[in-house]
């Protein structure tokens, strides 16, 4: 296990693309000290900024990181195998494209965690920012799998265009959940904010608190007393079932927990 | 200025005729030269290794309002292809549209020196010039749009040539261009109430006159301007499924205006003018009638704009035809700009790819006519960058044409349909390093009226391309990866006799130069108080402020023609 | 002497007028014709204030002092190079070729790049960049548009001349006659009285005076189903341009999003399951719908509405995926009303060089792009930098307090003709000319058309062209980068940065100091 | 009935008087007339007790500041305060962007109330009390 905690504190953005299981590997403790990164706009080297010690006997997880990271972007950016776990809050681009392997952040994380995720693992104790989940400016190809759980809240924009796997969020979700989403599952325990769903054509979103206001364009399906979050879990009902984005002649659902929607009752007259 | 000698090349020029001959080239001034001294001069020892002049390309969108605007929506193209800062160049992004400066180092890797950009909104020419100022290493040139510009329609329909001759010749000067572009011509137009015409012979709302007018209108128009290249078309019905036959009908209208001496229009881009089958299911090529056509008739060129399997962004003044392919489905953006008084323009980011049966047929369709087309000097190889494929895929597209093999090897991963539809399994021809260098260089310069370009004879620029290919001892068609990648990186890039580009690094940035004809006309145009009149109508811009102002073009090259009007 | 400068562009908005006439008397502009009230404070007024800068001015001892040029090129190149991660904004009151030269000081410095449009239009630039956008010239709306809609935005006061030169009271090709008639309507009005008067009279008509909070008028509207142009205004509160509109739909603050959603259903020819949307009843809606598609041109303008309230680009968004659908029916076109002079040129010109329109970054020698990363307001709010240049704007009036607060933690350098707010918080500040009236360029129009700003009077002796101080930056910072090459060379010192970062003044303990 | 506070949401934008006094000059007095202020409802005014150009404080969860209120006449705008573009408005605007660079200029709840005591700031004064520069 490596373990990286930080010299001092940081003012600029940090870029470290180098952080990451991936590149370490089969690097000695020296080599891993020399690695690049960028502060601001001068090129400095891991060692430059952070404390690194090795501790052979523990194999898992592979990195460790511990102190202020919400400087440092880009923390296991395409990670294909292996653990990171961040006991401290982290910037933005955690687990970028993550095709494998797991993150676990003991924190907050910051905007686009997970962005354009395919495969693997990201656990967010704390909340995590905008854009989790979603792809880069103008791309349509978000989320395609993998699993990212969020203890906290997450901000807006969540799972943009995602095409496959599971957000958990445990907290409340921002503005835009889900937009433009194609697939997959999103499961928000407590409340949402407006717009959710919107423009979505395929996916699910299973909100069991209270959705702010629902975008117009959705309409009324059915009432169904559960539904399926993943193979394993199911969220107990009754759920009020919308369908939409009719704008965008879109298929997708999003189940609202009747009990805590009483403003959706309006609707009852469609079923 | 140096002097450079290059000994013991493989030197190919067609236009001097001289097919693979071991000879020196020197280069005196930024031209070639009979000789030079060996004892003042560089000499560069090129031994083994093929010799070109610089390459002209006559199709290519690189700079302007239009392809600005592709690169501004397309974040999610240039994050997959950054170039870094270096001591000598600038920084810069790709992939399907490079930014300004990584455009002049790519091609200048690929050994061109010159290049047209072939599409140009005369209301937003500064924009064009301001960003062609920016392409370093490549002389360039455009062409302005003026197939719908009303004051042309106005007095085609009038009949009253000879003043539309002498208005095109102001706008070209006033836009500081090198050509006439036709765009689907009455169909921008038309879409400016978001309609469309559909055969030469459709009205053109509001106007009184048909595409075919207007096509044979500015044929007439060129021929009295004595203009270097031909008209630059575009035809009507672009990407439609049999449309091969409004382009022969194209082709067989402007067969009355050719006079027999040198072609009277070029078709650009005419991979996707010919389709033939009646809707998208029925998918098929209409390449054969068409290269039959062009292969009995002398009055026409033609560029190719083949596909290259590429995530590209596709650009056009066919607004309409943008549109159409928005309404196909599956893509996300959709730009269309129309241009006042005078065009339109739309935009698309699209995924060509070999699974899809008609992306595979129109691949296949760009090299049957490539293959079938006998004459080289009749056709020219191009993309229609960055509509097939950016232009850093030529190196691919030769590969395909001189070789057999590489033909197959990319057929071989095509939708099964389209390998059944495809003629080119039955197809032997393979391209020569001569026959590549008429399609490329040769050709294009000649059917631009470029006389100092596309050739080594004395007097041409020195704009000289050598590739690490020895044509002595090399199989091109069997080794074609390695020749690919020789086209990709010149050994050296010569550019007005600088060297630019060593073992396909940039080592020098000198600014090309922009060319742009001066029209004289006999009479004077007249910029009469009912042109201004009119002007203060049509344009929201004032006549005064119209022009292009020498200020937008920092090394221009004037290009003075005698009109006969 | 007296001399009158025709075909004169108006620096103001993105309506880059160039229509103007000018009258100069002993270098100095005394008359204008043609050109709005704004035009007017600015060309014949504003530029030849007392609030001029004329000199450079470092601050020295919490004061600033009048320096010479050179010293403070050498104090400002200092400090750029000397921080980590400075940030360059501004940009959009500067000619192109200004701005050109800013990228490449950008590239040299590694630094954040970032212009304007982040705080007015840039959520528009990004929602093209989702969905693309179906635009037009502003000719081929005043030729052919029988429906302009302005949405969430006020021409009236923003872009005054917009109305009268492009849409509405213009005459076109083929749309004319009616509008003629309405025009002349108003004027004669206005002579009688003041505008604004007149204009609300006219209207009384039309709207009950106390109207409830939903605010939609009862009857029917009318004036929808006139022949010839016309013009809707959608805005969260009547303005100036609503008075004029034949038709104002009052929507509830932020809530343009789900009437776009709610449009596009309609236009679709799809139900919808709910009675009103954003605090308008659906049946308006419908048949504000029918207009739209039976339009034979239809025009959208929007404005700092959308970008600025809740959704931000996705508003935009969704309104081009409203004119998207409207062109499966009719032909429409949508366009920002942009607004400094040269924002669509920031634009343009960084989209050549680097491929994207604002919110730059070169830390890693390559362009990188991310609003909400690398947009001056996220960097300022994050402390994410330690240097600033603002160049031909002011953040000083229009960044919110925090942002300010952060910015001013490190050293600033400002290039600004006159005392703006910014300029009074320099630390290095700049005196520069007046792109448009003292120095020619060009300017992007709202519609990226190119427009040649013309020089109408000499600048002040001895105050430079804001082009000329970036370029003279541009090649200090080269030189005391070579410098610092050079030293680190002969000291054989590998750790260059931690040296620079050491030498790095901190604002903060200078104060102190003081 | 005379409330003490009203809660309103804010939109900010521009005005052809704040067009043409912010060319004229950022320290001109046309500039501080137009920008200094803010417009409410007739009605909302009433309900405050105040008369046009009285003082009012604003204050948002990111600040507060000292402006003269005027009605708005062309339409009804209960619920709404308009403030001008400039630096009033900006002192009690946040820097939450939604990481697309926007900041929250309009569109959020603030506070009005009556502030007879507490004078106007002129743009030096405020800059100098926000920045002390």
């Amino acid at each position: 296990m490596i373990t990286i905690t930080p010299k001092r504190a940081f003012t600029v953005q940090i870029q470290a693309t180098c952080i990451n299981v991936d590149v370490f590997t089969g690097k000695t403790i020296q080599d891993i000290k020399n690695l690049p990164i960028t502060e601001g706009k001068e090129t400095i080297t891991l060692n430059d900024a952070f404390n690194i010690t090795e501790n052979k006997t523990v194999e898992t997880p592979n990195i460790t990181l511990t102190g202020d990271f919400s400087k440092v972007k880009r923390i296991g950016q395409g990670m294909k195998t292996g653990e990171i776990v961040i006991n401290g809050d982290v910037g933005m681009h955690t687990g970028e494209k993550l095709s494998g392997g797991k993150i676990i952040v003991n924190g907050n994380s910051g905007g686009w965690t997970g962005s354009e995720m395919k495969k693997g693992l990201i656990e967010v104790h704390g909340n995590s920012g905008d854009y989790t989940a979603s792809p880069y400016r103008g791309t349509s190809t978000g989320m395609r799998g993998g699993l990212i759980i969020v203890y906290g809240n997450v901000g807006t924009d969540v799972g943009c265009y995602m095409q496959g796997g599971l957000i958990r969020i445990n907290g409340s979700a921002g503005r835009y959940l889900g937009y433009h989403m194609l697939g997959g599952t999103i499961y928000v325990e407590k409340d949402c904010a407006i717009r959710v769903g919107a423009c979505m054509t395929g996916g699910k979103i299973i909100i069991n608190g209270t959705v702010e206001l629902l975008m117009p364009t959705f309409t009324v399906d059915s009432i169904k007393p559960k539904v399926k979050i993943d193979a394993t879990q199911t969220a107990q009902g009754p759920f009020y079932v919308f369908l939409g984005d009719i704008a965008e002649r879109g298929t997708g659902k999003i189940f609202a927990l009747k009990a805590t929607n009483p403003t959706c009752s309006s609707y009852e007259k469609y079923l | 200025m140096t002097e450079i000698l290059i000994k013991n090349g493989f030197v190919f020029d067609p236009i001097n005729k001289i097919d693979c001959q071991k000879m020196d080239i020197a280069i005196k001034d930024g031209k070639i030269v009979k000789k030079v001294s060996e004892s003042n001069a560089k000499i560069i020892d090129v031994s083994g290794l093929t010799v070109m002049a610089g390459g002209v390309d006559i199709h290519s969108h690189i700079a302007g309002s239009e392809v600005n605007l592709g690169r501004l929506i397309r974040p999610d193209d240039h994050v997959k292809d950054v170039v870094k800062k270096t001591a000598l160049t600038r920084s810069g992004t790709g992939y399907s549209i490079p930014t300004t400066y990584v455009t002049g180092y790519r091609y200048s890797k690929m050994g061109y020196t010159t290049v047209m950009n072939p599409s140009m909104a005369a209301m937003k020419a500064k924009h064009a010039h301001e960003e062609l100022n920016d392409i370093p290493l490549i002389d360039k040139a455009s062409f302005t749009l003026l197939g719908d510009w009303w004051f042309a329609l106005e007095n085609i329909a009038k009949g009253d040539f000879k003043e539309c001759a002498r208005l095109v010749a102001w706008m070209i000067r006033s836009t500081r261009s090198y050509a006439i572009k036709i765009v689907n011509p009455g169909g921008l137009e038309s879409w400016g109430f978001g309609r469309n015409v559909h055969s030469l012979d459709d009205e053109v709302p509001n106007f009184c006159l048909t595409p075919r007018d207007i096509i044979i209108g500015m044929a007439k128009v060129n021929t009295m301007l004595n203009m270097p290249h031909t008209i630059h078309l575009h035809t009507n019905n672009l990407g439609v499924p049999g449309n091969y036959k409004t382009t022969i009908d194209t082709m067989r209208a402007l067969e009355s205006v050719y006079q027999g001496d040198k072609p009277i229009g070029h078709i650009t881009h005419i991979q996707f003018s010919s389709f033939a089958g009646d809707n998208w299911a029925h998918f098929k090529s209409g390449a054969e009638e068409i290269a039959n056509y062009l292969n009995a008739h002398n009055h026409m060129t033609v560029d190719i704009g083949q596909i290259t399997f590429a995530d590209t962004t596709t650009m056009t003044a066919d607004g309409p035809f943008e549109f159409a392919l928005y309404e196909l489905g599956g893509h996300n953006k959709w730009v269309n700009s129309d241009v006042e008084t005078e065009s339109s323009g739309g935009i698309i980011p699209f995924h060509f790819k070999r699974k899809n049966a008609v992306n595979a047929i129109q691949w296949s369709i760009g090299l049957e006519l490539s293959l079938l087309i006998k004459d080289p000097w009749k056709w020219f190889m191009t993309t229609d960058h960055p509509n097939g494929g950016p232009f850093f895929h030529y190196p691919r597209v030769f590969a395909w044409l001189y070789s057999r093999k590489a033909r197959e090897a990319t057929l071989k991963n095509c939708n099964k349909k389209a390998q059944k539809k495809s003629l080119l399994p039955s197809i032997d021809r393979e391209y020569t390093l001569y026959e590549l260098a008429i399609v490329t260089r040769a050709g294009t310069a000649k059917a631009l009226g470029l006389k100092n370009k596309g050739h080594l004879g004395i007097g041409a620029d020195a704009d000289v391309s050598i590739y690490n290919i020895n044509p002595e001892t090399t199989d091109i068609a069997n080794t074609y990866k390695s020749v690919r990648k020789a086209f990709g990186n010149a050994v050296y890039t010569i550019k007005d006799g600088e060297i630019v580009v060593k073992d396909a690094e940039i080592v020098a940035t000198p600014s090309g130069r922009t060319m742009w004809l001066d029209v004289q006309t006999k009479e004077p145009c007249r910029i009469n108080d009912e042109m201004k009149r009119k002007f203060k109508e049509y344009w929201t811009i004032e006549f005064d402020n119209y022009p292009v102002t020498d200020h937008y073009i920092k090394v221009p090259e004037k290009i003075s023609i005698k009109a006969s009007v | 002497m007296t001399k009158v400068i025709g075909s004169v562009v108006c620096t103001i908005c993105g309506c880059l007028c160039d229509d103007l006439e000018v009258t100069v008397e002993n270098n100095e502009i005394i008359k204008m014709k043609n050109g709005c009230a704004v035009c007017e404070a600015k060309m014949v007024h504003g530029y030849k204030s007392e609030e001029r800068i004329l000199k450079p001015h470092i601050r020295k001892n919490g004061k600033l002092v009048p320096v010479t040029i050179d010293e403070a090129i050498h104090e400002a190149a200092q400090i750029l190079t000397d921080a980590k991660y400075p940030l360059l904004f501004g940009w959009t009151s500067s000619a192109s070729e200004t701005q050109h030269v800013g990228v490449e000081l950008a590239e040299e410095l590694g630094s954040a790049l970032d212009n304007c449009c982040s705080v007015c239009h840039g959520p528009s630039v990004m929602a093209t960049q989702e969905i693309g956008i179906p635009t037009a010239t502003l000719g081929q709306i005043r030729h052919r548009a029988d429906l302009i809609i302005y949405w969430a935005c006020n021409p009236w006061s923003s872009h005054p001349r917009h109305v009268e030169r492009y849409t509405a009271f213009t005459e076109g090709r083929f749309e004319k006659s009616e509008f003629k008639e309405y025009v002349q309507k108003l004027k004669a009005k206005a002579s009688q009285k003041k505008v604004a008067a007149a204009i609300r009279r006219t209207q009384v008509r039309y709207q009950s005076p106390s109207r409830p909070k939903s605010a939609l008028v009862e009857a029917p509207p009318q004036t929808l189903a006139k022949e010839g142009r016309k013009m809707v205004v959608f805005d969260v509160m009547k303005t100036m341009t609503a008075e004029v509109a034949d038709y104002f739909v009052q929507v509830e603050p932020n809530r343009d999003y789900e009437i776009f959603g709610a449009l596009r259903c309609l236009v679709n020819d799809q139900e919808l399951d709910v009675d009103t949307v954003g605090g308008v009843p659906v049946d308006y809606l419908k048949e504000i719908a029918d207009v739209m598609v039976n339009a034979e041109f239809g025009a959208i303008f929007f404005g700092l509405g959308l970008t600025q309230s809740i959704g931000r680009f996705r508003n935009v968004e969704l309104a081009i995926a409203l004119t998207r659908d409207l062109n499966r029916k009719t032909k429409f076109v949508v366009s920002p009303m942009r607004g400094h002079f040269n924002v669509t040129g920031a634009n343009t010109v960084f989209a050549w060089q680097t491929g994207y329109p604002f919110a730059l970054d070169f830390s890693q020698g390559y362009p990188q792009y991310n609003p909400g990363e690398f947009t001056a307001i996220d960097l300022l709010r994050r402390g994410d930098n330690d240097a600033t240049l603002v160049i031909s704007a002011d953040p000083g009036a229009h960044f919110p307090k925090g942002a300010l607060q952060n910015m001013l933690k490190y050293p600033l350098i400002t290039i600004n003709p006159d005392w703006n707010a910014i300029s009074r918080l320099g630390d290095v500040v700049f005196p520069t000319q007046w792109c448009g009236i003292e120095q020619a360029g060009t300017a992007y129009r709202m519609d990226s058309v190119a427009i040649t700003l013309k020089k109408v009077v000499e600048a002040p002796k001895g105050v430079p062209s804001d082009e000329e101080i970036v370029r003279r930056i541009l090649e200090e910072v080269r030189v005391i980068k070579a410098k610092k090459t050079a030293t680190d060379a002969a000291d054989g010192n590998v750790s260059q940065e931690m040296v620079g970062s050491k030498k790095r003044r901190s604002k903060s303990i200078e104060k102190e100091m003081y | 009935m005379v409330e003490q506070k009203l809660s309103v949401t804010l939109i900010t934008g521009r005005t052809i008087d704040q067009g043409v006094g912010k060319e004229l000059g950022k320290g001109s007095s046309e500039y501080f007339d137009s920008v200094a202020v803010c417009f409410l409802d007739p009605v909302d005014i009433k309900k405050l007790g105040l008369k046009n150009g009285a003082n009012v404080q604003v204050t948002s969860p990111y600040g507060s500041v000292v402006v003269k209120v005027k009605k708005y006449t062309h339409g009804t705008m209960s619920g709404m305060v308009f403030m001008p573009c400039g630096l009033w408005a900006n002192v009690i605007c946040g820097t939450d962007t939604d990481s697309i660079g926007m900041p929250t200029f309009r569109g959020f709840t603030v506070e009005v109330e009556p502030a007879p005591d507490k004078p106007v700031l002129t743009l030096d004064e405020l800059l100098k009390q926000e920045f002390g520069k």
